[in-house]
């Protein structure tokens, strides 16, 4: 689950880490009154869940309150790479003297979590790692011991950091604290920022929240927002389905991530684009199939259907009698092609031999079926 | 012979009186897998029957180790949420192989787990979120469907369980067999991988041949290629699924990843060529490459 | 510091322990009122930072709310061991199927945490430890990793608890977070209850906070009961000294914990006894010295005071200023024997010689003296 | 000859910027210390000067180490709350001898720091709590005044500071002087005790006796009692403070507290009686007893 700027920015503060004063206002005039509050110059900023905020026009700096009415009002609304922008985050603007990055990130590689840490802050990290990745300093975090002071002076010394050494070494623990405390994958403070003072503030901040381990922090929950995601993914959760909504027109659904992935490598490699990734789990019966074609059939932008089972837990029997009731329903009204192997697939063709349903004997063939009858 | 597991396994099930646990221990039996013992807190003294066979259930992984001290693995089925724990358990208990099946476990626990199992060198995790594995024809460890594995000579190891299933049975229908099958789990981070399991397949003298399954997320599968094309003396053929899958979306598995420019398919394909691994371009082209590389 | 059992079972209650329902009474009428609103048996307990409530009639099962108005009646102002009962705890009562004792405590031998368990819960455990320490099953805990589900388990098996066993472990490790969490040096559930419908309940609790932890838990703050501290405990702490109230008649100031402990002993062999230890620490300058010596004259116990320094840091003619200020003030009006070796001594005699205070070579002759004189 | 430090240590000061630090920087190197770098986080690239002597000063740990690879010993002066992350910094840092003087630090993080410490076996802590230790004539690790200590054959080990100042003095009034006294602190978790030093002493060819200084609380005494009759084959001379504290009240040093039935005095008393340790009754016995020990 990703968080908004502000929920992160709420997460730090709560495990001690500085953040410039801050309320989100939904409206120009609520964007009004707490840049009156503040009495400062102020930052309006877009909570979208998208990178590039920045250039898209979605943060602006407004010099009193009235200048803020208007800045977030420009922004409010405002569509940023296919979202709408419904609040902005209101926060006290802060001198900057430099600007820092520092993250964790979950990293196979090393079998934990990666702290990060750059003096080239308030850019795009993936751009630094990939234009200059010297520019970055990584540490490698014992998961069990955590994230110590002494570490973290020593990365912000080998990053090259200037400022007050125990400031920012306490944000980094701070930040370690905030990630493993609340189960993040990812935890950015993105710039880290050194005032003209000297203070150390965490300016913008990113969190993303393990979906694995939600249940044992019921206090987060308060932050996820149903809006923000696809609605065919919201229902997709619904029904305990893997559900990823893609950008082409071939409705794809299977057992097994696996062979799911492996089906849309197939689709595209007969010509065609795939609409989504479906995974109806292991053993699924009659029922979950029925529910997965009628969710596939509600995408518009799907102009046929691939299923591909290989059953193994999964009976190829109780995949036909759910298509054959979608069907039935009326529910199915587009080209669909089936490829059904393993268990109980005798019985599969037996139900369905008389049915408009093609089945074939491998996926390629399914696929390059659909892939015709959907391009007609 | 094979790697891991074989007709003489003696196997305990943690949470042996669980739905699925019970299930499982039932399907394994039937397979042949030497099943000696059960675990559930709370639900020691009582006892798993199941095809005429009666299988104590003990309170704890060390009561079970205890009365059974040829304990050679366990498979755990436990919700996600007690995985971590459950390892744990079975690890310091001193059960030497351990399968976590469980689909769902929030990662700090698995690096946590990890990081412990480092100080266990006697003790090998495969998983979480995987079928486990199989030494066809002697020992099941694990869930998938027996009926698609064949015994034979190539070894096979996959982050996938359904395309292990679809391999296998391909395999099998062309009459290649498998010595060993590990379904090493979807997770991005995992008790073990391809590069723990190679060394092993290379060194089994009952097998020829390795089909690797592996796709998108992480860089396994180019560290695997590295490993290969300085040590390893059998053939080995590679697939790689997710080609097509877009960046920063999870394509049903955690760790089917691509983030940032680590994890993609390009990479693991030009690993793979670095390392002169043939790699299949569909399934059906697995068995194409396996023939080839068995001179079949 | 010490919690009480109702701020323990807050504590306990904050880590997801559960606890049964209990609110804090001053009077009989809010007591009444608390247990009206229970509608159930309530258990009465006062709530004083003493051992053996129980025994002292200070814990009184109430069955309906006229009774715990009367029984708080009796237990309010009561005096147990010397201190005044001035709230209880009206707590529901529950069904008692089993009692056991679950504790953590530091343990130097094993340089942690030693996690005990037994089955004979809701009695002293320094009793059974004493007369029957085979009921008690030891597990040393690991302080970075610390209590995880399946360690607590085996101990609970161990021990030969019965009752739901994942329930009894969550409470363990739950126990264990508290401990942890909140930087308890001792943390004790007895009696660990399972009721009769099979629950698992921590019916009374125990905790300590380390006073040199209290700065990261500012929260534990509210806590604090300047009250229960004998008063010049409190003055002392003020001043930054290291203070025990003892129930002898001699005061003992001296520099360095060892030392000081020391001159106690001396005193006590030669036919004296104790009525404080007071260290003044390190490098004391003369309003250290006089402040302590204030202090100590304070307590009407005292008849004849000893001081003994050694001068390292400290020096003896800075001690000399500070008796000699207390003198000339009027504050020492009882016999003071001194002893001051090391640096500096030729000072402090000098300042000392026209002065009406004894000094004498060794701590033991110093002893002997101010021994006899308060005697007198 | 001597234990753990002597004349060609190498030292390290952490936190040599702040008072106490800079105080005690001087006064050992007046000593004849040689106190060769010092650190404080971002106070690095300063010098620090005393005696006409500059000495640098860096900001971690590590980056002293790697100037100066010879560093044998560090002393930390910082705030109780930051000391076991200082004690962490120097031991990762490689620095085999950290002297921790700190008073008052959380028991937990010290627990912490003991049992993280026994992964690294190549580092011993001294303390926290501790007024360091002293090689007499040769070098000061410590905060103790210099003077009351005379260099000679006897080894001395010390709960308390004061104690071992005034223990020291007596021996050298009686012309005995003290091969290295440590004062391994007051605190319940102290990184180094009594039988730790003990071996050290007794295989130390310049040591003749050992004074051990204990006191009430915990059961070091007991330990090393049992040790010393074993395994040692030199004459050691104790004194247990404390005889007459009550239970269940921490006496100054947070160690020093009865708990129930451990740590009392008496324990300690049977112990070293059955040790056959002979127990000074008051400071003035330690010198008849240590005088009649080396044969004076």
């Amino acid at each position: 689950m990703k968080l908004h700027e502000y929920q992160a920015k709420e997460l730090l503060a709560s495990y001690g880490v500085p953040v410039p004063a801050g309320k989100i206002a939904r409206t120009p005039e609520e964007a009004k009154a707490i840049a009156n509050e503040y009495a400062s110059l102020t930052v309006i900023k877009a909570q979208v869940h998208v990178g590039g905020r920045g250039k898209a026009g979605g943060v602006k700096l407004a010099k009193d309150a009235n200048d803020a009415f208007e800045k977030a009002q420009a922004i409010l609304g405002m569509d940023i790479k296919g979202l709408t922008v419904k609040k902005v985050l209101v926060a006290k603007a802060v001198d900057i003297a430099k600007e820092y990055y520092c993250g964790l990130i979950h990293d196979r590689n090393v079998q934990s979590f990666t702290l990060m840490v750059s003096k080239e802050g308030g850019v795009d990290i993936e751009e630094v790692a990939a234009t200059n990745p010297a520019a970055i300093t990584r540490f490698a975090i014992d998961p069990i011991k955590g994230l110590r002071a002494f570490e973290a002076r020593q990365i912000a010394l080998d990053a090259g950091l200037e400022g007050n050494l125990n400031k920012i070494a306490a944000m980094m623990v701070g930040l370690w604290n905030a990630c493993a405390g609340s189960d993040a994958t990812l935890a950015e403070i993105n710039p880290l920022v050194i005032t003209t003072t000297g203070e150390v503030i965490a300016a913008d901040a990113k969190i993303d929240i393990d979906d694995n381990a939600m249940y044992r922090h019921p206090e987060l929950e308060a932050y996820r927002e149903v809006e923000a995601e696809h609605p065919l993914e919201v229902e997709a959760k619904a029904f305990g389905f893997s559900y990823v909504k893609l950008d082409g027109h071939i409705g794809v659904i299977g057992n097994g991530a696996g062979l799911v992935m492996t089906s849309l490598d197939v689709v595209s490699r007969v010509g065609g684009k795939a609409a989504n990734f479906l995974d109806i789990g292991g053993g699924a019966k009659a029922e979950i199939v029925y529910n997965a074609v009628k969710l596939v059939c509600k995408d518009p932008d799907v102009k046929g259907i691939l299923i591909n089972i290989f059953g193994g837990i999964t009976r190829a029997d109780e995949v036909a009698k759910g298509v054959i009731r979608a069907l039935e329903e009326g529910i199915l009204n587009k080209p669909l092609a089936m490829r059904v192997a393993g268990t109980a697939v005798a019985e599969a063709n037996e139900l369905l031999k008389d049915k408009p349903i093609n089945i074939y004997p491998t996926m390629m063939e399914a696929a390059t079926a659909v892939v015709k009858e959907a391009a007609q | 012979m094979s790697i891991l597991i074989n007709k003489s396994s003696k196997v305990l099930v943690q949470g042996i009186t669980g739905r699925e646990g019970a299930y499982h221990a039932e399907k394994m039996l039937e397979y042949g897998t030497q099943v000696i013992a059960g675990s559930t807190p709370g639900k020691g003294g009582q006892v798993f029957s199941a095809l005429g066979k009666t299988i104590p259930v003990y309170n704890s992984v060390s009561e079970a180790k205890a009365a059974h001290p040829d304990l050679d693995a366990t498979i755990i089925f436990v919700p996600p949420a007690a995985a971590a724990d459950a390892t744990l358990e079975a690890a310091h208990a001193g059960i030497p192989l351990i399968v976590n099946i469980a689909e769902g476990m929030p990662v700090l626990d698995m690096m946590k787990v990890v990081k412990e199992l480092k100080s266990l060198p006697n003790v090998r995790l495969i998983g979480g979120n995987c079928p486990g594995l199989i030494t066809p024809g002697e020992c099941k460890l694990g869930i998938m469907p027996a009926s698609t594995f064949k015994a034979g000579r190539v070894g096979m190891i996959s982050r996938s369980g359904t395309l292990t299933y679809e391999a296998s049975a391909m395999l099998a229908a062309a009459d290649i067999g498998c010595s060993t099958v590990v379904g090493i789990g979807g997770d991005p981070m995992i008790g073990t991988t391809f590069i723990d399991l190679l060394p092993m397949f290379n060194d089994d003298p009952n097998t020829d041949a390795v089909v690797m399954i592996g796709e998108i997320g992480g860089a396994d599968e180019e560290q695997a290629a590295e490993w290969i094309a300085k040590n390893m003396k059998k053939p080995v053929i590679a697939f790689i699924s997710g080609r097509t899958a877009p960046k920063g979306k999870r394509m049903g598995h955690a760790g089917a990843l691509i983030m940032g420019n680590v994890g993609t398919a390009e990479s693991k394909l030009e690993a793979m060529a670095k390392a002169n691994v043939p790699v299949a371009d569909t399934m059906e082209e697995i068995i194409v490459l396996t023939k080839k590389a068995l001179g079949l």
